[in-house]
């Protein structure tokens, strides 16, 4: 389905056309270094500097925050933003940096921050001049969100913040983060507030950021510890006690299922960027043409072609899925399909890229640093990195009860 | 590019009339008004039957749904076949015994023959005349060019396999080859020489027969060599009727047994708590939603696109429709039985009605791995 | 594997000598009408007479019962109905039609009956002039089994049953019950007792027996309802309050876990009894051979073989595995192979038949009433019948529980 | 019909050898201590390594397992197959790096050359050295009679890929083509003329290698035309093995994940409560005894049939038991990490060490899929 496939309004096609021209003419070039698959896995800041630099000259000319108010940074436009997407997959840009301000922190202040702090903190982060991260995760609260145990407590004007986030990504080049935290031990729901905080300012003093880890080697998300973390309560979003509530904004947006479209740029190749397009089943079938697999080519085997038919049909079936979310008349239950996207799209990834390790045969067994990788090894990476976003965000066993809870109207499963 | 509706073209037209379906089934097809119709005789070895409604029938056909989808040419209301589609969809929630999708079919292939005599037929199915095609052969071929019944000098021989409704169905459509190729003959279902033999099927709401031609004088509607093409043009419409049928049928089967699940109490708890049952209703609900809409994006594809700028895109669409449907369609009817437990193996429970319903639609007009393998040629190029 | 491939003791190779030598000369010879897969889904009178005719012939022999003690008219033997079982399949027999005497009857009146009551009920079990059902289920205690409603209260020496039972299969024929019920209200598993129910004789006298059709149309279960049914304490089994315990010998022995081997036959093919042995995959294979789907034959279709193949695997894997359950060294828990069974052997059984209906194509539209249906339907017959199994006996679902919670040690689901 | 002993062979001095095995990774090879010696670097991009402990092999030939499965004429205990799967299955249980397993499946070719210089290579195994086997060509085809090495006048040249423990093995079995068809040399590791580029592998418990010869002067242990017959008749041993080493780490995954569920608590209960993660499990479990019964049958077959009477029922076990235990590697290592949560995604956890291992196990001689398709053709026989 391409771009031009959907009627427009004429404020959207005049901002198409202005899209398309601005970004012919503006293209963002080469980078200098290799960038990897997505946001989540910066590591390198000369990776981040160069996407930053993007972000920039996007948001300056308007294509990032376009259905956000004037006064915020903003573009305020109607239902624009979904435009400046398709026409930056379409120009196959590089993606932005700021993934977790952009899809959960600006949708979060915009809707709870009070009037100066929103006004304050949006433009920067729509440039992608701050970055921020999400301190939601801790060791004993992963898929059981509410059991926080990071505490708040007032102190005068202010609070005082003690408490342990873990998979924090990007937290070791953020600005700011959005964090969930305790005020309240006695009620589990209830006892929860909402806070963006300085974090990079407060590095020494009161917060530590240390890298974590993953399986694949990479490093990219952290563990953060505040120790006695002073933060001003204009940084409270809502009430206190509103946590959970505003978290549900945040989630929601994640989720894919909030009310405002995340800016999103990407699409462009891994041609560009040295390697694979691990999340592009495309992808997939050149690997098969090029792959052999017990000798043979892995493209002519009857059973690889049909688990690659298998996702491709769910890769289209999850992009007609999102046309028909937009037509009442043929959805039952509005939150039916945008609760599924995340669920969907990540194991979609996931088995994307299991069924390139049977496409590879032997050569599965190389990786990154083998100069006979097919696919410079990133499909192996794909793989194992899959799993942090089944994982990530609410398990997706989380998601399946979510579902049928939500949309299903089934018990609760706790 | 071809430009295509945002809404599918589903607009107000299609909505109104999807939704007289639905009050149409809720008053005159509940589940319980439909078992006591069709399961009246369990007995494995009964004689086979043909049971539906015509009174209904004649209502549909007032309410004009047969006509909807002909042309305005032809005498047809000319809508696109999204409509078509909710109907289908609606018919399949209802497990509704009727001709309904093969005259949908039927319509699909005259409407690409492009000949008078074609139209002809057209505004008789426009008029409310129940048909149905014949047009796969003993092997149960769904290609286009296979077919066991010859013409030759304008008569017909030979035998139809696998044709649905057929005794529901006043007149045919047979693709008959001769010398000159495959061509398209109508022909009245009780001209001379046309002898229907009912196929003793599982599927309660539907019938099904062969059907053998000696010396049938027939009408061509499509001239040799011409006959696999609209059949061909007209497949991917079929498979996105079929596959919406399934959607309907599989939300019925999904429903239900939340339903169930939400009132049967089995260790203290509803059935619903467990995510043994919850996550592959889940699972189920993913599987219909993916089926819908490529059913949708498939019948858009082909409305906006009459010229067939992008008809590879189109076939596309539909073989994967099918393909999701028809794996949906297992997976949810086998699940409905499971979760509904000892009841849900009884004749009593409804569910098997809409079990059987979709083990018959998972094959008609090909299973998933017959469309997927249609689909790794085109996608991935053929194999060496 | 066949059945020589193992050592027998010295016993079992002369008892194996003499089974082969009666079964040579003992054939059963042709059934004069259809006879059905198994036991469960008899329904003719006649195919169950011929039937139990045959096993009396067996018992009479000596093949059924072998390692029960001499006084209860078992065979005295040790680890000999194996050899038995093993010499009847061989030799293709019928299959035994009192199977649910023979296979959950029979262990639990041994281990719990009064002594004459056990000499006095096994002997015409084991011979097949008593058929036995089993009365479990109710309405509300299908897989939460303890959930019996059913009421056994004591009067005089006596005890008057009221409840109702379903799902029993078997009970249009059988002259006894095994009956689980409760004694005391008050408490779940200790208020249960279990008792054997002489059910023909009391056929309008406190016993309706109600079939009940299934979903393939075909009738073999039933719903047995009790009014003021008297049943002598002669026929209790164990202590009153005891029989959840009792309840657990015959379920491990239904899950083929128990301490008893059940004397089974079997390996007629259906050629002798006019349809396909759908429980077969080298029956499928012969399907697939003679099936054409669309337009051509189902055997050469790649994906097909590999579905194919891969439940051939599980077939081999399944009997190897009960080779290995024997062995002590090659196993971690007594139970885990045993514990399977169930679970592994129905799952098997609906896999296969689902099969069929791809490999038929638009022929596996066609049912028994069909001249033209392939294997005449008996295959989707055997789909259909499939999910009678795997809800039976605890659900697969309540089967993985019991593997999780028993084998593995994992906490309890409920 | 061969008569096969009740217990797969598998008597006292086997389960004697397995205990002491078990006991000697337990004292030895902790995942713990494997952690902290083949995953000190993390880095992504880092140099090639080869990490062993030479002294833990100096013991375990000295416990004999190098010799177990060398026949006693050649210097060897002579063993049954089934002792080697068992401790195929301890060091996959304890992800052991080390060339165990190369070193067994070259004793496997080894033992089907029948020759004097392939028993004075045997005998060197029995001795404790370390080998491998340089069979496979650069597009990884498992095929005997595939390679890219070629001989003539004794010499061999050309690349062999995929060679496994490359750089821990002192010497190496080569097939190489000549006119007169496929034979196996030996050559030692150091030999002049051969290179061995180490390959980037994921897996930190193995290396791995492509290994070039120039001219390289070697050993014939099996002539042109019997080497490729000598491997077909050793891959059965190969494939129960590796199958047996997935058993091993399967288990491993299983027994860490459920205790992990049993102690890890959310929304108040521990994970193992919840269906979604137990049945799961249920499953890794069943699908490593199908495997783990499958591949001691296919050892148990190899061992009771010395003539080959029955060699097509052994060739199909051990292709069912790869298949099997490959699918199972896949399944067992992802419900691992998924399960773990955030921590089994880290590096710090162990899991990620049996991940790989299973990643790379499942492949090596032939994934699932590629063992199934022989089966078929076995089995079903050849499609037209």
């Amino acid at each position: 389905m391409a771009d031009a496939d959907r009627k427009d309004t004429q404020e959207q096609a005049e901002f198409r056309a202005y899209c398309r021209d601005w970004l012919t003419n503006n293209k963002p070039g080469q980078p200098p270094v290799r960038i990897p698959l997505g946001a989540l896995e910066l590591s390198d800041p000369a990776a981040l500097q160069w996407l930053q630099v993007w972000q920039k000259s996007a948001f300056d000319a308007g294509l990032v925050g376009c259905d956000y108010p004037v006064e915020a940074g903003g573009g305020g436009r109607n239902n624009c933003q979904t435009i400046a997407n398709q026409e930056m997959q379409r120009a196959k840009t590089p993606f932005f940096p700021n993934i977790i301000g952009l899809g959960m922190a600006a949708p979060t202040v915009l809707f709870h921050a009070q009037e100066d702090t929103k006004n304050a903190l949006l433009p920067r982060l729509f440039s992608g001049e701050d970055i921020w991260c999400q301190g939601f995760s801790e060791p004993g609260a992963g898929s059981d969100l509410a059991n926080q145990q990071t505490f708040a407590e007032k102190r005068g004007d202010s609070w005082v913040i003690n408490g342990h986030k873990v998979w924090t990504s990007l937290a070791h080049f953020a600005n700011w983060m959005i964090l969930l935290c305790r005020t309240d031990k006695a009620d589990k729901y209830n006892g929860l507030s909402y806070f963006v905080v300085p974090i990079q300012t407060a590095i020494g003093k009161g917060v530590t950021v240390r890298p974590l880890i993953k399986l694949t080697g990479e490093t990219g998300f952290n563990e953060v510890i505040f120790e006695d973390l002073v933060v001003e309560d204009k940084y409270r979003l809502d009430a206190v006690g509103a946590g959970w509530k505003v978290a549900m904004t945040t989630l929601s947006h994640e989720r894919g299922a909030g009310q405002l479209v995340t800016p999103s740029a990407g699409g462009m190749t891994q041609d560009n960027t040295k390697g694979a397009n691990t999340s592009s089943p495309s992808a997939l079938i050149e690997l098969a043409k090029t792959s052999y697999r017990n000798g043979k080519t892995a493209a002519d085997d009857p059973l690889l072609r049909d688990e690659i038919i298998k996702i491709m049909i769910r890769q289209e079936a999850f992009r007609q899925n999102q046309r028909r979310a937009l037509v009442p008349a043929l959805i039952d239950h509005p939150m039916r399909i945008p609760l599924q996207n995340k669920l969907i799209g990540t194991e979609f990834n996931q088995d994307l890229a299991e069924i390139a390790y049977d496409i590879q045969g032997a050569a599965s067994s190389l990786y990154l640093n083998d100069e006979n990788a097919p696919g410079g090894g990133e499909w192996q990476l794909a793989y194992m990195n899959s799993f942090g976003v089944t994982i990530a965000a609410g398990a997706n066993e989380v998601q399946r009860n979510i579902l049928g809870e939500r949309v299903l109207g089934m018990p609760k499963s706790k | 590019m071809i430009e295509q509706p945002k809404n599918f073209g589903f607009g107000e037209d299609e909505t109104m009339l999807r939704d007289s379906a639905k009050k149409f089934f809720s008053d005159h097809c509940s589940a319980d008004k439909l078992h006591r119709q069709v399961a009246g005789n369990p007995d494995i070895h009964r004689n086979i039957e043909c049971i539906w409604d015509k009174g209904l029938w004649q209502q549909i056909t007032e309410l004009g749904w047969t006509a909807a989808c002909v042309p305005e040419a032809a005498g047809g209301i000319g809508m696109p076949l999204v409509a078509a589609l909710a109907l289908a969809e609606e018919a399949g929630r209802a497990a509704f015994p009727s001709p309904l999708i093969s005259t949908f079919n039927t319509t699909f292939v005259l409407r690409e023959c492009n000949s008078a005599a074609a139209n002809d037929v057209l505004a008789e199915i426009a008029g409310g005349k129940p048909m149905s095609l014949a047009i796969t052969n003993q092997q149960g071929s769904w290609e286009p060019t296979d077919t066991d019944v010859s013409i030759d000098k304008g008569q017909l021989n030979g035998t139809a396999w696998f044709v649905q409704d057929a005794r529901k169905a006043e007149g045919l459509v047979v693709s008959a080859r001769s010398a000159a190729g495959v061509g398209l003959y109508y022909v009245a279902a009780d001209a001379a020489g046309v002898a229907i033999a009912a196929d003793g099927i599982i599927d309660l709401t539907r019938d099904q027969a062969h059907i053998s031609f000696t010396g049938v004088t027939a009408v061509e509607v499509a001239a040799p060599g011409a006959g696999d093409v609209a059949l061909a043009y007209a497949l991917p419409a079929i498979q996105a009727v079929i596959a919406a049928d399934m959607v309907g049928a599989g939300e019925w089967l999904l429903q239900t047994t939340v339903e169930y699940a939400n009132t049967r109490v089995q260790f203290d708890r509803p059935l619903g708590f467990f995510q043994a049952v919850k996550h592959p209703l889940v699972n189920v609900m993913l599987d219909i939603d993916r089926a819908k809409s490529l059913a949708y994006s498939a019948a858009c594809a082909i409305d906006s696109d009459p010229e067939r700028q992008e008809w590879a895109n189109t076939v596309k669409l539909a073989h994967m429709a099918k393909a999701n449907a028809s794996d949906m369609a297992v997976f949810a009817s086998s699940r409905a039985v499971q979760f509904h437990g000892g009841i849900g193996f009884t004749w009593e429970c409804y569910v098997h009605l809409f079990f059987k319903r979709q083990m018959h639609n998972q094959m008609l007009f090909g299973d998933a791995r017959y469309h997927r393998a249609i689909l790794a040629d085109m996608l991935i190029g053929q194999a060496a």
